[in-house]
């Protein structure tokens, strides 16, 4: 009971950035068309944004230390941030420690930015194409951002950890009556779990009840018509693109300090969250977020000893499982409209 | 029509240098007379360093990369010679190899077996190399190693771990200055057994495929036979990312001790999710619950960040040895690089170092000569202390150092330090126990 | 004697009844239009006639035999061709190979392989399009890529595809919506010559009254679902009903 | 000429040149000159040139004429060299018993994924095969390490039985590949005074292989059969209409790329006798999507070229270091050369990744047609000039 508690509990952590990623590509698809293959490279900008803030953080200046000596046998270099010497340490360590939720505020303007760009630059191009065009040149751009991330970054993973504060686990057994310890969850988690239901809960919040998303959502229903309402839709669906960047971005941000970045992070992620944008149904937003849950939870499941002693090797290829069984069941996903992207 | 088996550039260089003497074009077909793949008759002889460049292993790669350079620059004589000084076989002058300057060519594996032979074909068939090493996992290592078997050059693997690579697939002209698996075990249990006591429960997650099942099996036997108990073994897949579905049991099941059979971004990821869970803070069976890391890379320590903090392995190598060795070569790679070498570019080092060694005493770049040489040759002076290249499996024995994520590193390559130098009696086994056949050595020709 | 018999045949899509009680007789040889204001359930009765339907009740019967549960394929090699509103032709290959295609699909039936001769060795084929080519007037658009054509061209060689396959119904959805008055002359003509000179039935839905009344013998009268007459074209024009339930839906 | 028009089969002809040839081709420069980095007549990638021409070509078969884009197409290339081990391990060393075996096999896969996988279009029909593709993948990593040799690969031992032949060499050795005793690895060497060329068995059986494959795919492209899958990529819903199951067609289609898949991933065996799993990776099912776009989708010889194209870049543009970028620019001023180098740096040796993503975005964006479009255009622009040269233009008849 417990076991199957806790399998839940982190598929719900583990669905949390899949539904992120998943929503994004969801409003992209449903808004503007297009399937983006480097929606996975967003996500990966967005993790190496809490990274650079937290370099800019960290850069230093140099003493000489007579007293150390480095591998070398030299007088060791030591480094002192800059930010602890103008601030005071406790406070520049402070800064230090807390980057990665600072870069929340430091990665939305960049992400919008990057998405932006990206929409106007390229993706507007695509509209009118096939969609394996668009899955192509889309293809094509993540290969070239990350390679740009290696390039600067390196290809080893780089530790980027939450605030002290966060370290450490919840006992979920302790509190709801199980054994200590039988139920834990590291704090870091479960404020990524809510982080998500956050923005999830902000992302459909703003196209329910703001004058903006109606019209966005009038767009993804009928482009067309919109158009001819006079309203310049296509405006807003690259305010949307903007939007979308920026939830890739921020799930990436507060990716970091579950997994170190590393420049291949978005490939890793990308087709899996095809899976889940397809599972969920193509161009439906509650169904991409159910569908990462869903997923998620499947996956955990899956990852079970007691379930893998009985199916060998069925954690390797659960998602792919799922996502045959859905289509040839129901390709219209679990919560699509009927008619889209169907035969 | 003249058969040769491998296109051989050395002869081609020198007979292009003939070639051009004369008027009008001759037309020709090499003659077979060479007697072993790409014999070098110029005044060069050319190595090829096949490292991954690409894919997630590409600053390990370059790490080895800058080592190869160190020992070509050192065996032609550049530098201050690095560990030739301390080096015990004293056959090598400064003067590149039996009197040939050392050239080299690069490839890159990106770490995927077929990409990594094809790259070495291309240094074989295209630019003549005499002899491939280096990659930076067992699969690329096992793959390279079958190849050059097969073409008729001799292989001096770089970081493969796998108890494979000189176990069941063990070839005639491959050898290993690497540890494996089984000594990482050996090594490692005994030192966990005066930490940790010998009534523990241990819980093992493994990456699921050859190196992970062989270092698993090695850890277990070696920390049951002290009277460990093995609760569960869990299989996890090579691309798993969030490795917290499988560590968020771990508590449940009753075990003390996680250990995570995993290399490369797998262990980085697994390490830091389990630290994350706060299973090192928990107290089971009343003991403090502890993790294992069996395969330690400083490279890889690093993306692990302070995750790493107390937590036990074992490496092949590491910079802070004070051995006189070890101590020459951090300081020609540090002054050269600014930084401090990996484990990686230890072995890749000396590996080039032990080759070259090996051909100037065998008097030929043969690989057969080159293979005798090698079988059965005692060494010291390279990092390890005494040191056996076994003539039975092509393994070499030696120290085996298990390590513990320091608590204060005063820089960010002070990560490891040393907690035993375990003695090369302690890791040698008897070579038949992992089968395979070594075959004989092939000249090519 | 009726090639093509509905029977009580009821369409529901949620909430909406599209189809309800239809029943239909197209006799052979005859031209049939089925005319209805809009969202009468033309074009979702057309469906279920061609099998990209299934009616929920009723029975569809085409000389004798059942098409329900058919794929497309299968019922167009009953006999039954279709035109579609906008032409459907292949865009991308030239007018001889959009000929060639249902000369291929009349002789070999719905699958043969054939991956290794060349289409051009085919001599009947080859010969039995250029002729239907010939015969719309398109023998000098042979190598054209098909989407390059005009509108009416397509149509045109949509309507030929469709004859090339020699079925013995021809279903046609609003041949000439969105066409010019000309264009519209020209397909009326054509479609009464083909109706002349060829062993042919044709089903018609049509919402210019114009065309209804140039070609059809027969006309059916849909409204909301359901037929509200069957009748001769003289019998239609004078009915009260069929005025109503148009100046119902134009009031 | 073959049954082939004069267009197709002066095609065929410049193919068979082209590769009787390719020694002498792609060793334009002397050995030991500077350029001859540039040099790719050694036999391996001579052979990958070929091989992977073939993969492109039976991967255009489906992806070109019917439009349906597998992204999953690696794992038959798979399956097709797991195949062709196990022959060499069990039957012998002769190359021809395996490849056909390694067809097969892969036409057995493919029958079965393609029945599944054809029951969706579009992008659903692609993540299929990606998913099938995956899965495959990961098990033969991992719990299919007894019959795939997992991580390592499936390698040959000293102990396969082989049947038809023997277990060892005289020497002790692992026997190698062959063609009734011709080795395939055996090469001779021609030597014209600085330039070297290098003639081998296994390229030379690979090549007489892939110009079959492409001939047969020439005659693919002109059948019926040919013309009724650009028929279901057109327009899927006529087809219907006019009475053709377009179902079966798709089908043949896919399992004639899968088997064309196979046979490259037998060769590829039969050149070096190892099956690795990541030889099934999706992202080596991108890379055949990848060489056919940039060749040119749906054309003839549009594949062969983008297949030449990338293991081009992977084998010798990879191989460009620093060092050699100031060989090349040392004419410059110091600075400036230093400058320049900086520049380019990022984009080769171990930067092509980089220089491959762009290249190929830029070819989606501006050149849809791939290699052979932009070959047209230059062609097309050098006529045009003409044509205003001597002052004879006419407009171009609309095709």
């Amino acid at each position: 009971m417990d076991a199957i508690i806790l399998q839940i509990l982190n598929g719900l952590d583990k669905g949390s950035a899949y539904a992120l990623i998943a929503l994004g590509l969801t409003l992209i698809f449903g808004t503007l068309g297009v399937v983006n293959f480097a929606h996975g490279a967003l996500f990966m900008i967005g993790a190496f944004c809490a990274v650079t803030l937290s370099k800019i953080l960290n850069l230093s200046f140099e003493t000489i230390d007579p007293n150390k000596t480095d591998f070398l046998g030299n007088p060791l270099k030591v480094k002192t941030p800059y930010v602890e010497s103008w601030f005071g340490p406790e406070t520049g360590a402070a800064l230090i420690d807390w980057s990665v939720p600072l870069a929340i505020l430091f990665s939305i303007p960049i992400m919008l930015l990057v998405g932006v760009i990206m929409e106007r630059g390229l993706i507007k191009h695509f509209y009118k194409r096939e969609h394996a065009d668009q899955i192509l040149v889309t293809f094509g751009l993540a290969i070239v951002l990350q390679e740009i991330i290696k390039y600067y970054f390196g290809a080893n993973p780089i530790p980027t950890p939450a605030p002290d504060a966060f370290k450490g686990s919840f006992d979920f057994g302790a509190a709801i009556g199980f054994d200590p310890n039988t139920i834990i969850y590291p704090y870091w988690r479960l404020v990524y779990f809510m982080f998500s239901v956050v923005i999830i809960g902000g992302v459909f919040a703003f196209l329910q009840f703001t004058t903006f998303g109606m019209v966005v959502r009038a767009g993804m229903a009928d482009r067309e018509t919109v158009g001819l309402l006079g309203i310049d839709i296509d405006k807003r669906f690259t305010i949307m693109f903007g939007l979308a960047a920026a939830v890739a971005g921020l799930a990436g941000v507060m990716y970091t300090p579950i997994n170190s970045p590393n420049y291949h992070m978005g490939m890793d992620f990308l087709v899996l969250s095809f899976v889940v944008v397809v599972v969920g149904g193509m161009g439906s937003l509650p169904g991409a977020v159910l569908a990462g849950f869903l997923l998620g939870i499947l996956e955990s499941f899956a990852s079970m000893r007691e379930v893998i002693d009985l199916i060998p090797g069925i954690n390797q290829i659960i998602i792919y499982l799922v996502a045959i069984i859905i289509l040839l069941t129901r390709p219209r996903g679990l919560m699509g409209r009927k008619g889209v992207m169907e035969e | 029509m003249s058969k040769t088996t491998m296109t051989r550039r050395g002869v081609l260089k020198s007979g292009a240098v003939a070639g051009a003497g004369v008027a009008l074009p001759t037309i020709f077909t090499a003659s077979s007379a060479a007697a072993y793949t790409n014999e070098p008759t110029g005044g060069s002889v050319t190595l090829g360093f096949n490292v991954p460049q690409t894919g997630p292993y590409a600053d390990e790669g370059a790490d080895e990369l800058r080592a190869y350079e160190l020992a070509v620059e050192h065996l032609n004589g550049g530098g201050d010679g690095g560990m030739m000084n301390t080096f015990s076989s004293k056959a090598l002058q400064g003067n590149g190899i039996l009197g040939k300057k050392v050239e080299f060519v690069t490839g890159d594996t990106q770490t995927k077996s077929d990409a990594a032979r094809a790259s070495a074909k291309s240094m074989i068939e295209k630019d003549g190399a005499v002899m491939i090493t280096g990659g930076s996992s067992s699969g690329v290592a096992v793959a390279v190693q079958a190849l050059c078997q097969e073409a008729g050059v001799i292989f001096m693997a770089g970081l493969t771990h796998s108890n494979d690579t000189t176990g069941k697939d063990k070839r005639a002209n491959g050898f290993r200055h690497f540890f494996n698996s089984y000594m990482s075990g050996a090594a490692l249990a005994p030192i966990l057994a005066n930490n940790y006591g010998t009534d523990r429960k241990a819980y093992h997650l493994t990456a699921d495929y050859n190196w992970g099942y062989t270092t698993e099996e090695a850890v277990r036997t070696s920390t049951e036979a002290l009277g460990w108990e093995t609760v569960a073994a869990v299989k996890t897949p090579l691309t798993q990312t969030d490795f917290s579905s499988y560590i968020a049991p771990v508590l449940q099941s009753g075990a003390d001790v996680l250990v995570l059979n995993h290399y490369g971004g797998n262990m980085v990821n697994s390490l830091t999710n389990a630290v994350q869970f706060g299973l090192r803070d928990k107290l089971v069976n009343n003991k403090n619950f502890e993790i294992v890391v069996p395969l330690y890379s400083r490279l890889m320590a690093k993306g692990a960040g302070a995750n790493v903090k107390g937590i036990y392995g074992s490496t092949n190598w590491h910079w802070s040895l004070q051995d006189e060795g070890s101590k020459a070569f951090v300081k020609s790679f540090g002054t050269k690089y600014g930084f401090p070498p990996s484990q990686a570019a230890h072995t890749c080092y000396v590996q080039a170092m032990l080759y070259a060694d090996a051909c100037e005493r065998a008097g030929t770049f043969n690989p057969c000569g080159v293979a005798e040489a090698l079988e059965g040759f005692e060494f010291d002076g390279m990092g390890n202390g005494k040191t056996l290249y076994r003539a039975e499996d092509h393994q070499c024995f030696k120290d085996v150092l298990v390590v513990r994520g320091k608590e204060n590193p005063t820089s960010e390559f002070d990560l490891l330090e040393i907690v035993e130098v375990t003695p090369t009696a302690q890791v040698t086994y008897d070579p038949a126990i992992f089968g395979g056949e070594l075959g004989t050595c092939n000249p090519g020709a | 004697m009726s090639i093509l018999e509905v029977k009580d045949v009821g369409k529901r899509f949620g909430g909406l009844q599209a189809l309800s009680d239809v029943n239909l007789s197209v006799k052979e040889n005859s031209v049939h239009a089925i005319i209805g204001p809009n969202g009468a359930g033309k074009s979702t009765l057309l469906n279920c006639l061609v099998g990209k339907l299934i009616p929920d009740t009723g029975s569809v019967m085409f000389d004798g035999q059942s098409v329900l549960g058919r794929s497309p394929y299968e019922i167009n090699q009953m006999g039954i061709s279709r035109v579609f509103q906008t032409p459907e032709i292949f865009g991308e290959l030239s007018v001889m190979e959009n000929m060639m295609i249902p000369c291929f699909a009349k002789r070999d039936g719905a699958f043969r392989m054939h991956a290794i001769e060349n289409m051009m060795d085919e001599k009947d084929i080859v010969e039995r399009a250029e002729h239907m080519l010939e015969e719309m007037n398109m023998a000098d658009k042979r190598d054209m890529h098909a989407a390059a054509m005009s509108r009416g061209d397509k149509r045109r060689l949509e309507i030929g595809m469709c004859l090339a396959q020699e079925p013995r119904l021809l279903l046609l959805d609003e041949p000439t919506a969105g066409m010019a008055r000309a264009d519209t002359n020209n397909t009326i003509d054509l479609l009464k010559q083909i109706s002349d000179e060829r062993d042919i039935t044709i089903a018609i839905i049509e919402h210019d009254m114009h065309v209804v009344f140039s070609l059809a013998n027969r006309i059916t009268v849909l409204a909301q679902g359901t037929p509200l007459v069957e009748d001769d074209p003289e019998n239609i024009r004078g009915n009260p009903k069929v005025r109503e339930a148009y100046l119902g839906e134009t009031a | 000429m073959l049954g082939l028009n004069k267009k197709d089969t002066s095609l065929l002809l410049i193919v068979v040149v082209l590769t009787l040839f390719a020694p002498f081709i792609l060793n334009p420069f002397p050995e030991g000159s500077a350029m001859a980095q540039f040099n790719a007549g050694y036999p391996d990638l001579m052979q990958r040139f070929v091989i992977f021409g073939i993969f492109a070509i039976g991967f255009n078969i489906l992806f070109g004429l019917t439009g349906y884009l597998s992204f999953g197409h690696a794992a038959f290339l798979g399956i097709g060299s797991y195949g062709a081990v196990w022959m060499f391990k069990i039957l012998g060393m002769n190359v021809l018993p395996a490849i056909v075996l390694a067809v097969i096999v892969a036409g057995l896969f493919a029958v079965v994924i393609g029945y599944v996988s054809l029951r969706r279009s579009g992008i659903y029909f692609s993540i299929l095969t990606l998913a099938f593709a995956q899965m495959m993948f990961a098990l033969a990593y991992s719990v299919l390490t007894p019959i795939t040799g997992g991580e390592t690969g499936l390698q040959l031992t000293l102990n396969d039985p082989r049947i038809l032949g023997a277990s060892q060499t005289a020497g002790g050795n692992i026997p190698v590949p062959s063609l009734f005793g011709m080795e395939m690895r055996s090469s001779t060497d021609l030597e014209i005074a600085g330039w070297v060329f290098t003639f081998n068995v296994g390229y030379y059986f690979s090549a007489l292989i892939m110009i079959l494959a492409f001939y047969l795919s020439i005659r693919i492209f002109r059948s019926p059969f040919g013309m009724m899958l650009r028929a279901i990529k057109s327009n899927q819903n006529r087809l219907s209409y006019t009475g053709l199951n377009p179902r079966p067609y798709t089908l043949a289609a896919f399992v004639i790329s899968g088997m064309y898949a196979g046979l490259a991933g037998g060769l590829m065996a039969s050149m070096d006798p190892l099956a690795g799993a990541e030889r099934m990776q999706w992202t080596a099912s991108g890379e055949v999507v990848l060489m056919t776009i940039l060749g040119g989708t749906g054309t003839l010889i549009g594949p062969v070229l983008g297949a030449g194209f990338i293991k081009y870049f992977e084998n010798i543009f990879s191989k460009i270091n620093d060092n050699i970028l100031h060989q090349w620019f040392a004419f410059l001023p110091d600075g400036l050369e230093d400058f320049v180098v900086f520049i380019i740096h990022p984009f080769i040796g171990k930067g092509w990744h980089l220089t491959l993503g762009i290249l190929f975005m830029l070819v989606v964006i501006f050149l849809p047609g791939g290699l052979v479009e932009g070959g047209q255009r230059i062609r097309k622009a050098i006529k045009g000039k003409k044509a205003d040269d001597t002052e004879t233009a006419k407009t171009e008849p609309a095709e």
